[in-house]
C-alpha cells in the first residue's frame, strides 16, 4: 500500500460513507412519508439539513467536553467507516477486524454520551441511560451474529468474510437463521421503533439531542448518515457477500437499511426493559441455534 | 417597527465567500426546524399541514423538540402573559438564524382577547416578528403560505436584509427589555445571556444598551458560564 | 331499596326553598350554614355523588357571592343546583367559607379556581394557593370591581397601528378622520355599560365624520 | 425569572429531580405543563401547572353582548368545538324559554357528532404518537381534515363554525350536503380495518397501553372522571341518553364500555364511540330531510337584547366528558355570569396527577392523552 | 549476593525505614525515594522479563528437612514491577496534601505507610518464593498485611469488612496447607516441580480434590465466585491510596499463583482430564471465570459509592484474566496476563480520582455529586482515559487485553464464553458512565462552586498513570516481550508480537494502526466541529431546555439515582433474589466465625506481633501434621 492510496483511503471512505448514508437517511424518510400517504422530502433535503446546522449564526456550547464528545462522536464513526472495507478499498481494513469494528462503533456512543453529559441535562442523561442500555440489549445478539460469522467464515477480518462469501455461497443462505438475529440486532443498532426508547420526544423531549444546536445537531446528523451506511455495509459484508464493485454492494446496503425503516414507522416503542426481554429472547435463541449447526 | 435595520455588513474581499454564503442561506431556507410548542388555538391548524394532507416535510420542514434544535419559533394564536416569558426564554434560547412567525390575529394586536387582562397584545413589541400569518385561524394553506414567504425572506436575504429580523433582537435589545420589564416587572431576568450573546458574535449596536439594560445589569443575578480552571 | 323521593331528604334541612326547574334540574336555595349538611345529605342518603360543578357569581350590588353547587346523581339522574350565599367581604378581610372536599374530591380544583378568580377562602381545602394565576399580582379578576378594559387600556399600547402610507392618506384628508382612541377617550366607553351608550359614542363618531367631511366639501 | 431565583440554595439530600414535561414538550398536549418529581423512572408526585391558555374568557362574556360571546365560546375547547356553542346557546335559550325549532336541534345534533368524529380522530393519532408510533397521526389528522371541509361547506368555517346561535342555527344546510356527508361517512368505514390493524389490535401499542394508567370505576367517580374516561371504567353513563338535549331521545346508539379502565381500554372506548356517532349520523341523515321547518325562532335585534332574568346550567357530552354551562343574567344586555365547566378540568389536573403518582415516566404522556385532556378547558 | 539478594535487601532496609521513621514527616519524601530504589532494584533485573535467565536468590532457610529458598522467574518480575509502580505511585499520592488532610481528620498515617511497605515486602516475598514452602509463608505474609491496611480505616464497617476478610484469607490459607501437605505426602519434597509429577501419580478423585484445594486458595485471595463477596467493600474501605494500591495489585496475587501452580505444573492436560463427560475441570474454571466477570460487574453498576463501584469492578476484571488464561493458548494467556499490568494500571488511577474527588467535596457517594469537569479537568481526565481503560476500549490498553481474550474465545469457539465476557463488558461500560456522569457532568451543586483542582502530588501519579494506560495501549508492544516471556517460563505457547500488537494467521492485532485511524477520525471530526462551524457561546447551567420552564437553583435537574432504570425493573429483582440470599448466607456463616476472632483482633496495637505469632503457629501445626504424615 503505497502512500497515495493510502491518503486516498482516508480521505475518501468516509466521505463515501456520507454521501452514500445522506441517501440512505432520503431513503429512510421517503419511505416514511410513503407510509404516511405523504410525498416527503425533496432529495437535497438531507443536505441542506446538515449545511444549515453547520451554517448557524450561534450555537450554545455547555463546556468543553460538550464540544469533545462531538468530535468524538463523529471521529469515531470516521475512524469505523475506514476499518469497514468497501471495493477497492480494503488497505487500512485489513489491519483491524470485526472485533476491533464492533468496539469503534461504541466510541461514538460514548463520546455522545460524554457529551451529553456536560450538557446537565437529565432529558439527556435519561437518554443516555436507555441508550446504554439498549446498547446492552443488541450488542448481545449482535456479538453473537458476529462469533457466528468469524467461526462460519473462519477469519475475524471482513475481507477474508467477503472473500469466502464470492467464493463459496453467501452467508445469508448458509446461515439463515443467523441473518435473521442479525436484522433484529440491526434494528436495535438503528435505535428505530420498536426500538427507539432513547429518543422518544415524548418522554424525555429527544434525550440526548436535547440541548444540542447548531453544529452539534449537525455532528448528530453526520453521525446518523454513518450509522446509517455502517449498518447497511456491514450486514452486507456479513451475510450478502458483500460486493466485488460499488454496484453490487450498495443496493445491497440499501435493501439492508430499508427493510428495517420500513417495520419501524408501524410500531409503537417499547419500554426499555421490553427492548431488553425481546432482544435477548428472539435473536439470541435464533443465534444459538444457528451456532449450533455452525459449530 | 419604526426603524429600519441597521445591519453590519463586513466587507468581504473573497468572492467565494458571497458564494459561499449564498449557499449557506440558500440552504436555510430549504430546511427549517419549527419548534413544537403550541402556544394557542393555532396550534390546532399544525397538524393538518404538517400530516398526510399538506405535508410541509416536501418543503423542507419538520417540527423538532427542543429550542436548541429549532430555526422557527411559531406563535400560534395569543399569548398569554405566563406563557410570554416562556416564551422569551424559549426564543432567547433558540439558536440564531431564527425566526418569530405570528399565526392568528391576536399576535398581531390582541384579536378577540383584545381586552382581556392575561393576554399579551402586540408580539413585536417583544421580540422580533418575521412574518404574521393573520387569520382567527388561518387555514393551513395560509400556514403554508406564510412559510414561503418566509423561505424567500431567508432566500433573498444577503440581498433585501428581509430574513434577519433575529438581528433587531440583539441590535435593539434595549428596546425589547424595555418593553418586556414593563409588563413583568423591572427585576425581569432570564438564565440567558443576551448582553454577552451580542458581544461575542459582533450584534452589539449602540441601541443594544440602554436604559432598561443598565436596570438589569444593576439588579441581576450574574449567570456565567462556568469555565474550567486547573487551578 | 326503598326509594326515598328527594324532595323529602331536602326538607330535613333547615329554611330550604325548593325549586323544580324541569325533570332533571332542581334548584335549592339555602343558608350558608346548612348548604353542608344538604350536601352530605343528598350525597350519602340519595346517590348525588357527583360534583359537576362550583360557580361563584359576585353580586356586587348585594355585597354577596353567591355559590351554586351542582350535584348530580348517575342514579335518579337528576342535578342539583344548590345556591347559597355568603357575604363579599373586603379587602383587609376576605370572604371564607367552609370546604367541601372531604365530600367532594374534585372541589379541590373549583375552590381553588374560585380562591384565585374572587379570593374566596375556602377552609379546610387542601391546596388553597394559585394555579392557574401564579403570576398574575393584582387583584381577584372575576371580581365586579375590576375592571379589565380599563387595566387593559393602562397596561398594553395596544390601538396604535400608525402605518406610514396610511398617516399619508389622513394627512391629505383621507382615511379615519376621527380615531376611535380620541372618542374612547373622550367618551371613555370602557365604563359604558349598555349599548346605548355605546351608540351615543357612535353617533358623536358619526356626527364628528360628517363634519369633517362638511369641512372638506 | 427573578434575581432571587438564582441566588444559591442548598439542595436537600432527597436523590429526587424534577422533570418539566410541558409547556414547551411533546409530551403534553396543547400548551399545559405538568412538572414531576422523579426517583429514577418513577414519578414520585407530579404537579399539574396550568394557566398558560388563560384569557379570562368568563371576565371577556361579562363584558360582550350575549350575541358576540357565540363568537369566543367556542374557543375554549379547540378541537372539539361545537359543543361549546351548542351548551351556551343552550343555556341561554333556557333562561329565555325559547325553544329551537326541531330542524335546527336535528342539525344540531349533526354538528355535534361531527364534532365528536373529528375530535376523536385527532385523539388517536396524539395517543399513538406518545408511544412512538406516528403513522396514525398523519393518518388520523389527514382524515379529520375531510370532516372540516364538511363543517367548511355547511358552516363557514373550518375549525370554529360559529353556526349556533340562540334560537337555532344560522344558516340552511348546502345543497347535496347530505349525500356528501353519506360518502364521507362511507369512507371513514372503509378505513377501520386500517386503524385496527395499525393501531387498536397492535400487539406492541396493546402492550404499552395496557395496564398504562388504570382507573377503578370508585376513584373515577370520586375524581369527577366523566365521558369516555368512565365508561372505559365500566359504568354506561352518557349525557345524551341519561339527560338528553336535542333530539338524542329519539336516536338510536349504544353506549360502549369497556372494564379495565386503563389507556388502552380509553382509546377502545373512543373508537368504538366514533363508530356509535357513525350510526348516529346516518340515522340522521336518513331522517333530516323528512324534517322540514325553520331553522330559527326569532329573537330580538341582537344587539339590543336583554335577556330576561334568570339562570341555567346546560350541559352536553363532549368528546371528552361532561360540558357544562352555567349562565346568569341579571336581565341586562350582557351575561352577568358565565361559567364553563370543562371535563378536563377534572381530568387534566387531580386525576392526571393521581394516575401519575407511582407511574413510570414512559407512560405520563400516555396517560395525559389517554385522558383525551385539553388544556383550555381548564384555564378557559 | 545477586541482583535478588539487593532487592531483598532493599525491600528490606526499607521496610526497617519507614516502620523507624513512620511518625515523622521526612517519611513523605523518603517513602517515594525508597520505593524508587526498589524499582532501580527490579529494572536492574529486567533481563529476566526478556527471556534472561532466572535469577536465584543465595540465600536459604534449612527447616527441618528441608531448604526453603527464593527466586525471580520473569513471572515473579512480571507481577514485582506492577506492585511496586503500584506502590510508588501510591506513596507519592499520600505524600503531600492528601497526607496532611488525613492526619487532621485524625487518620493514622504512618500505619498507612508501615502497610504499604509492609504490602510490598511480603508481596516481594511472595513473588519471589522459590518452593512451596516459601510460597506459603509469603502467603501468609500477603494476607496479614492486607489486613493490616483495611484495618486502618476507622468506620465500623471497614473492621467488619476486615474481619471478613482475614476470615476468608484464613479459609484460603488452610486449603493451601492442606494441598500442600497431600504433595508433601506423597512425595516428601516442597520444590515446585515436584506438583507437575506428584500430580501424574495421584488418583483422579485425590487429583480433583488437589486442583480444588489449590484453586479455592488462589480463588478466595482473587475474589473469583463464589469468594467475591468479601473483596469489595473491604477495598473500598481501605483509606485512600491504600485502596489504589490494593485494587491495582493486591488481589492479583492469586493470579500469580494460579499461573505459577495451576497453569505451570498442573496445565491443560492435567485439567482437561479431570471432570465427567463433557463438564472437564478446564470448562468449570472458564464458566466460573466467565461468571466472575458477569455478577460483580452488575453488582458494579448498583453501587451508589464511587469506590465500592470501582472495588466490585476489581472483582469482575479478575475473571477477565482467568477467563484468559485458562484458555491456555498463547493469545487468551497472552491477553489474561497483560489484563493484570492494564488492570492495575488504570484501577489505580480510577481509585486516585475516586480519593482525589473525596479530597475536595468530602464524599464519594454519586449522588451527592456532578458536575465537577470545570473544577477538576485534570482528574476528569485521569477518569476517562481510566474508564475507557476498564471499558475496554480502544486505544487505552484495556483494549487490548481484552481483545486477546475474545480473540483467543473465537478461536477456540466458545460462543458462550464470548457472549459471557460480552455481557461483562457492556456491564462495565454501562456503570462506569455512571461513575463519571454522576461525579464529573451534568449539574454542579452550589457547594461545590468552589471546588479546585487536587495539588499536583496528586496529580502527577494519577497522570503517570494514565499516560501508562496510554502508552500500552497505543503501543502493546513495549509489554508484550514481558509476557512472552513468562509464557515461555511457565510452558504456555508463546505469543508473537511486535511494537503494535500481535501477529495472529487469522487476522491480528495492530494497536498502532487502530489507534491512528482513531485519532485520524478524532482529527477529522474536530477538523468539522471547529472549521466548518461558527464560533460557540459558552452558557450558565440554569440556561438549559426544562419544556420552557425557568430553572432555579432550588430545582435539583440532575439525574444520578438509580441510574438504569429500565435494567434494573428486569434484573433487579435478581439482585434481591439470588445474590442478596447467597450473599447473606455467606455472611452469615462468617459471621458466626467471626465472633471467635472478633475477640482476639479488637486490641488493634500489636498487629505486627500478631502477624508473626500466628505464621509460627501455623508452623507448629505444619510441623505436627508433618510429622503425622
Amino acid at each position: 500500500m503505497n502512500a497515495l492510496h493510502l491518503m486516498a483511503e482516508l480521505i475518501f471512505m468516509p466521505l463515501i460513507a456520507f454521501i452514500v448514508g445522506m441517501m440512505m437517511v432520503l431513503m429512510m424518510r421517503k419511505i416514511a412519508a410513503r407510509l404516511q400517504r405523504r410525498i416527503g422530502p425533496p432529495f437535497f433535503q438531507p443536505l441542506y439539513d446538515i449545511v444549515k446546522l453547520y451554517g448557524k449564526d450561534t450555537q450554545i456550547s455547555h463546556g468543553l467536553i460538550h464540544d469533545i464528545g462531538i468530535i468524538m462522536a463523529v471521529g469515531g464513526y470516521i475512524g469505523a467507516e475506514i476499518l469497514l472495507p468497501v471495493p477497492g478499498m480494503e488497505g487500512i481494513a485489513a489491519k483491524g477486524g470485526v472485533i476491533t469494528l464492533s468496539y469503534f462503533l461504541m466510541i461514538p456512543s460514548l463520546g455522545m454520551a460524554l457529551g451529553v453529559g456536560q450538557c446537565a441535562n437529565p432529558n439527556g442523561s435519561i437518554g443516555i441511560s436507555r441508550a446504554l442500555t439498549a446498547m446492552l440489549a443488541y450488542d448481545i445478539p449482535f456479538i453473537l451474529v458476529v462469533f457466528g460469522a468469524a467461526w462460519h467464515y473462519q477469519s475475524t477480518s471482513l475481507i477474508g468474510m467477503i472473500e469466502y462469501q464470492q467464493m463459496h455461497q453467501w452467508g445469508i443462505v448458509e446461515m439463515p437463521l443467523l441473518a435473521i438475529a442479525g436484522l433484529f440486532a440491526l434494528q436495535g443498532m438503528l435505535g428505530k421503533q420498536p426500538f427507539e426508547i432513547y429518543i422518544a420526544p415524548a418522554e424525555i423531549a429527544t434525550g440526548p439531542m436535547v440541548e444540542m444546536s447548531g453544529k452539534y445537531m449537525g455532528g448528530l446528523f453526520v453521525m446518523q448518515t454513518f450509522q446509517l451506511y455502517t449498518a447497511g455495509v456491514l450486514y452486507a459484508s456479513l451475510f450478502l457477500g458483500g460486493g466485488t464493485s460499488f454496484l453490487t454492494l450498495l443496493p445491497k446496503a440499501f435493501l439492508v437499511v430499508a427493510l428495517p425503516m420500513s417495520i419501524a414507522f408501524m410500531f409503537p416503542r417499547y419500554k426499555t426493559e421490553d427492548v431488553i426481554r425481546i432482544l435477548w429472547k428472539w435473536p439470541v435463541m435464533l443465534a444459538l441455534i444457528s451456532l449450533a449447526f455452525i459449530l | 417597527m419604526k426603524k429600519e435595520l441597521k445591519i453590519i455588513q463586513k466587507e468581504r474581499t473573497n468572492p467565494l465567500a458571497h458564494v459561499f454564503d449564498d449557499f449557506i442561506s440558500f440552504c436555510q431556507s430549504k430546511s427549517l426546524f419549527m419548534l413544537h410548542y403550541c402556544t394557542g388555538c393555532g396550534a390546532i391548524e399544525l397538524p393538518p399541514a404538517m400530516t398526510s394532507r399538506f405535508d410541509m416535510e416536501r418543503l423542507g420542514i419538520q417540527p423538532m423538540v427542543t429550542p436548541r434544535q429549532a430555526d422557527i419559533l411559531l406563535i400560534t394564536g395569543y399569548v398569554s402573559i405566563k406563557t410570554l416569558k416562556r416564551v422569551i426564554l424559549t426564543y432567547e434560547q433558540m439558536q440564531s438564524p431564527k425566526y418569530v412567525i405570528g399565526i392568528c390575529s391576536c399576535t398581531v394586536n390582541g384579536g378577540m382577547y383584545w381586552q382581556s387582562y392575561a393576554t399579551a397584545k402586540k408580539l413585536n413589541e417583544y421580540m422580533p416578528v418575521d412574518v404574521y400569518i393573520a387569520g382567527c385561524m388561518p387555514r393551513p394553506e395560509a400556514v403554508m403560505e406564510g412559510l414561503q414567504r418566509l423561505k424567500d425572506n431567508i432566500r433573498n436575504d444577503k440581498k433585501e436584509h428581509k430574513g434577519s429580523a433575529w438581528k433587531d433582537y440583539f441590535n435593539r435589545y434595549d428596546y425589547y427589555l424595555g418593553n418586556q420589564q414593563a409588563l413583568f416587572g423591572d427585576d425581569w431576568q432570564t438564565p440567558t445571556d443576551i448582553i454577552a450573546e451580542a458581544k461575542l458574535y459582533d450584534l452589539e449596536t449602540e441601541e443594544t444598551y440602554g436604559k432598561h439594560t443598565k436596570l438589569l445589569e444593576k439588579h441581576q443575578t450574574p449567570l456565567l458560564p462556568q469555565e474550567m480552571r486547573i487551578k | 331499596m326503598n326509594k326515598v323521593p328527594i324532595d323529602e331528604i331536602l326538607n330535613k334541612v333547615n329554611g330550604i326553598k325548593i325549586t323544580h326547574k324541569r325533570k332533571t334540574r332542581i334548584r335549592v336555595d339555602v343558608d350558608a350554614d346548612s348548604l353542608p349538611t344538604l350536601l352530605e345529605l343528598i350525597k350519602g342518603r340519595a346517590s348525588y355523588i357527583h360534583l359537576s360543578a362550583i360557580t361563584c357569581v359576585d353580586w356586587i350590588a348585594d355585597n354577596q357571592f353567591e355559590l351554586v353547587y351542582h350535584v348530580w346523581s348517575y342514579e335518579e339522574k337528576c342535578l342539583i343546583s344548590a345556591h347559597t350565599r355568603i357575604d363579599r367581604g373586603s379587602e383587609s378581610n376576605p370572604a371564607k367559607y367552609v370546604s367541601v372536599y372531604d365530600l367532594f374530591k374534585p372541589a379541590d380544583f373549583f375552590e381553588r379556581d374560585i380562591f384565585e378568580m374572587y379570593g374566596v377562602t375556602f377552609i379546610g381545602s387542601p391546596r388553597m394557593e394559585k394555579f392557574i394565576l401564579t403570576e398574575w399580582n393584582g387583584v381577584p379578576p372575576m371580581l365586579k370591581d375590576f375592571d379589565a378594559e380599563a387595566y387593559v387600556q393602562e397596561t398594553f399600547k395596544w390601538t396604535d397601528y400608525n402605518p406610514d402610507w396610511l398617516q399619508e392618506l389622513t394627512d391629505q384628508g383621507g382615511g379615519i378622520a376621527v380615531k376611535p382612541e380620541d372618542i374612547r377617550t373622550a367618551g371613555n366607553t370602557h365604563n359604558m355599560s349598555t349599548h346605548r351608550e355605546r351608540d351615543k359614542a357612535k353617533a358623536a363618531a358619526v356626527k364628528a365624520n360628517e363634519k369633517m367631511q362638511g369641512w372638506k366639501q | 425569572m427573578r434575581p432571587e431565583n438564582y441566588q444559591a440554595v442548598k439542595l436537600g439530600q432527597s436523590n429526587e429531580y424534577e422533570i418539566f414535561i410541558g409547556p414547551n414538550h411533546p409530551g403534553i398536549e396543547g400548551n399545559y405543563a405538568f412538572r414531576l418529581m422523579l426517583d429514577g423512572d418513577i414519578v414520585v408526585s407530579g404537579k399539574a401547572d396550568a394557566g398558560y391558555l388563560h384569557r379570562g374568557f368568563e371576565k371577556l362574556m361579562e363584558g360582550r353582548l350575549w350575541i358576540q360571546n357565540l363568537a369566543i365560546v367556542p374557543r375554549i375547547c379547540v378541537p372539539d368545538p361545537a359543543p361549546m356553542e351548542v351548551a351556551y346557546s343552550m343555556a341561554v335559550e333556557e333562561i329565555m324559554g325559547i325553544e329551537a325549532p326541531i330542524r335546527a336541534q336535528w342539525i344540531r345534533t349533526m354538528q355535534l357528532e361531527l364534532s365528536r368524529v373529528a375530535a376523536h380522530l385527532f385523539t388517536f393519532g396524539g395517543h399513538a404518537a406518545t408511544t412512538g408510533m406516528y403513522t396514525p397521526m398523519f393518518w388520523g389528522v389527514a382524515d379529520r381534515d375531510l370532516v372540516l371541509d364538511l363543517f367548511e361547506d355547511f358552516t363557514g368555517g373550518r375549525v370554529y363554525s360559529i353556526y349556533n346561535i340562540p334560537g337555532g342555527v344560522r344558516r340552511e344546510l348546502p345543497p347535496e350536503f347530505l349525500q356528501k356527508l353519506s360518502n364521507l361517512l362511507d369512507y371513514l368505514e372503509s378505513r377501520q380495518n386500517d386503524y385496527d390493524n395499525l393501531l387498536f389490535t397492535n400487539q406492541v401499542f396493546v402492550d404499552r397501553a395496557k395496564g398504562c394508567g388504570a382507573l377503578t370505576q370508585e376513584q373515577a367517580l370520586e375524581l369527577s372522571v366523566t365521558g369516555p374516561n368512565l365508561r372505559a371504567c365500566g359504568l354506561a353513563y352518557d349525557v345524551r341518553r341519561d339527560d338528553p338535549y336535542l333530539v338524542y331521545d329519539e336516536l338510536e346508539f349504544d353506549i360502549p364500555i369497556q372494564t379495565a379502565g386503563d389507556a388502552y381500554a380509553r382509546i377502545l372506548v373512543r373508537r368504538d364511540e366514533l363508530f356509535q356517532s357513525i350510526r348516529i349520523l346516518r340515522q340522521i341523515i336518513e331522517r333530516l330531510p323528512s324534517i322540514k321547518g325553520k331553522i330559527r325562532t326569532p329573537i330580538p335585534n341582537p344587539l339590543s337584547w336583554n335577556v330576561r332574568k334568570g339562570e341555567a346550567y346546560a350541559r352536553v357530552e363532549s368528546s371528552k366528558g361532561e360540558l357544562a354551562y352555567y349562565v346568569v343574567s341579571d336581565g341586562g344586555d350582557k351575561p352577568y355570569r358565565v361559567h364553563v365547566r370543562g371535563p378536563s378540568s377534572m381530568h387534566a389536573v387531580q386525576t392526571l396527577e393521581f394516575l401519575a403518582k407511582g407511574a413510570r415516566l414512559e407512560d405520563v404522556a400516555q396517560i395525559m392523552f389517554s385522558l383525551d385532556a385539553c388544556p383550555p378547558e381548564v384555564d378557559r | 549476593m545477586t541482583f535478588l539478594d539487593h532487592l531483598f535487601i532493599v525491600v528490606f532496609i526499607s521496610l526497617i525505614a519507614i516502620s523507624a521513621l513512620r511518625n515523622l514527616r521526612i517519611v513523605d519524601k523518603l517513602a517515594p525515594v525508597l520505593y524508587g530504589l526498589i524499582l532501580i532494584m527490579l529494572v536492574r533485573m529486567s533481563s529476566v522479563a526478556y527471556g534472561g535467565d532466572v535469577y536465584l536468590s543465595s540465600v536459604s532457610l534449612d527447616l527441618l528437612d528441608f531448604k526453603m529458598h527464593w527466586q525471580f522467574t520473569a513471572l515473579s518480575w512480571y507481577f514485582a514491577i506492577i506492585t511496586v509502580v503500584a506502590a510508588l505511585a501510591s506513596a507519592v499520592f499520600m505524600s503531600g496534601d492528601w497526607g496532611r488532610q488525613y492526619r487532621e481528620q485524625g487518620g493514622n498515617y504512618g500505619m498507612l505507610q508501615l502497610a504499604l511497605i509492609v504490602n510490598v515486602f511480603s508481596m516481594i516475598l511472595l513473588l519471589g518464593s522459590g518452593d512451596l514452602l516459601s510460597l506459603f509463608i509469603g502467603w501468609e505474609f500477603v494476607s496479614w498485611a492486607s489486613f493490616l491496611m483495611m484495618v486502618l480505616s476507622p468506620t465500623k464497617l471497614a473492621k467488619k469488612s476486615a474481619v471478613k476478610y482475614i476470615v476468608y484469607a484464613m479459609t484460603g490459607a488452610m486449603a493451601l496447607m492442606v494441598a500442600i501437605v497431600m504433595i508433601y505426602s506423597v512425595n516428601n519434597s516442597l520444590e515446585f516441580k515436584q506438583i507437575g509429577e506428584v500430580f501424574t501419580q495421584m488418583s483422579t478423585s485425590s487429583q480433583l480434590a488437589l486442583v480444588l484445594l489449590f484453586f479455592v486458595a488462589f480463588a478466595i485471595k482473587m475474589g473469583l465466585l463464589p469468594f467475591h463477596l468479601w473483596q469489595a467493600i473491604a477495598y473500598a474501605e481501605t483509606p485512600g491510596p491504600g485502596a489504589a494500591f490494593l485494587g491495582a495489585i493486591s488481589s492479583r496475587m492469586g493470579m500469580f499463583t494460579i499461573v505459577l501452580v495451576i497453569v505451570q505444573f498442573i496445565g491443560l492436560g492435567g485439567l482437561k482430564q479431570l471432570g465427567i463427560s463433557f463438564v472437564n475441570m478446564q470448562t468449570l474454571l472458564a464458566w466460573v471465570a466467565a461468571l466472575t466477570t458477569i455478577i460483580p460487574t452488575y453488582i458494579a453498576l448498583q453501587q451508589h459509592d464511587a469506590k465500592r463501584l470501582l472495588a466490585w469492578h476489581g472483582v469482575g476484571q479478575g475473571g477477565y484474566m482467568l477467563l484468559g488464561i485458562i484458555m491456555f493458548d498463547s493469545i487468551g494467556s497472552a491477553g489474561g496476563l497483560m489484563h493484570v499490568l492494564n488492570h492495575a494500571s488504570y484501577q489505580a488511577a480510577l481509585f486516585m480520582t475516586v480519593v482525589a474527588v473525596m479530597y475536595r467535596t468530602g464524599t464519594s457517594d454519586l449522588n451527592k455529586l456532578g458536575g465537577l469537569v470545570t473544577q477538576m479537568p485534570l482528574t476528569f481526565l485521569v477518569m476517562l482515559i481510566g474508564i475507557i481503560g476498564l471499558a475496554g476500549l480502544p486505544p487505552m490498553n484495556g483494549f487490548v487485553s481484552k481483545w486477546l481474550v475474545y480473540r483467543s474465545l473465537l478461536v477456540n469457539g466458545q460462543p458462550l464464553l464470548f457472549v459471557a465476557a460480552v455481557l461483562g463488558t457492556l456491564g462495565t461500560i454501562l456503570s462506569v458512565y455512571k461513575l463519571i456522569h454522576n461525579t464529573f457532568l451534568g449539574q454542579l451543586r452550589l457547594e461545590h462552586q468552589n471546588v479546585r483542582e487536587v495539588p499536583w502530588s496528586m496529580l502527577v501519579p494519577m497522570l503517570g498513570l494514565s499516560i501508562i494506560v496510554f502508552i500500552t495501549g497505543f503501543m502493546p508492544g513495549l509489554i508484550l516481550p514481558w509476557i512472552a516471556s513468562v509464557q515461555e517460563s511457565v510452558g504456555l505457547p508463546v505469543i508473537a508480537h511486535h511494537l503494535g500488537g500481535i501477529e495472529y494467521a487469522k487476522g491480528g492485532l495492530d494497536m498502532i494502526w487502530v489507534s491512528g485511524i482513531l485519532f485520524y477520525g478524532f482529527g477529522v471530526g474536530a477538523l468539522i466541529f471547529y472549521f466548518l462551524g461558527g464560533k460557540s457561546k459558552r452558557v450558565h447551567q440554569y440556561d438549559n431546555y426544562a419544556g420552557g420552564h425557568f430553572l432555579t437553583s432550588d430545582v435539583r435537574y440532575h439525574y444520578s439515582n438509580n441510574f438504569y432504570p429500565g435494567l434494573m425493573h428486569l434484573i433487579g429483582g435478581w439482585y434481591r433474589g439470588s445474590f442478596k440470599w447467597l450473599e447473606n448466607s455467606i455472611v452469615s456463616v462468617v459471621s458466626f466465625f467471626s465472633i471467635f476472632f472478633e475477640n482476639i483482633y479488637r486490641a488493634k496495637q500489636p498487629v505486627m506481633l500478631l502477624l508473626i505469632g500466628v505464621v509460627l503457629a501455623l508452623f507448629a501445626l505444619y510441623r505436627n501434621l508433618g510429622v503425622g504424615a
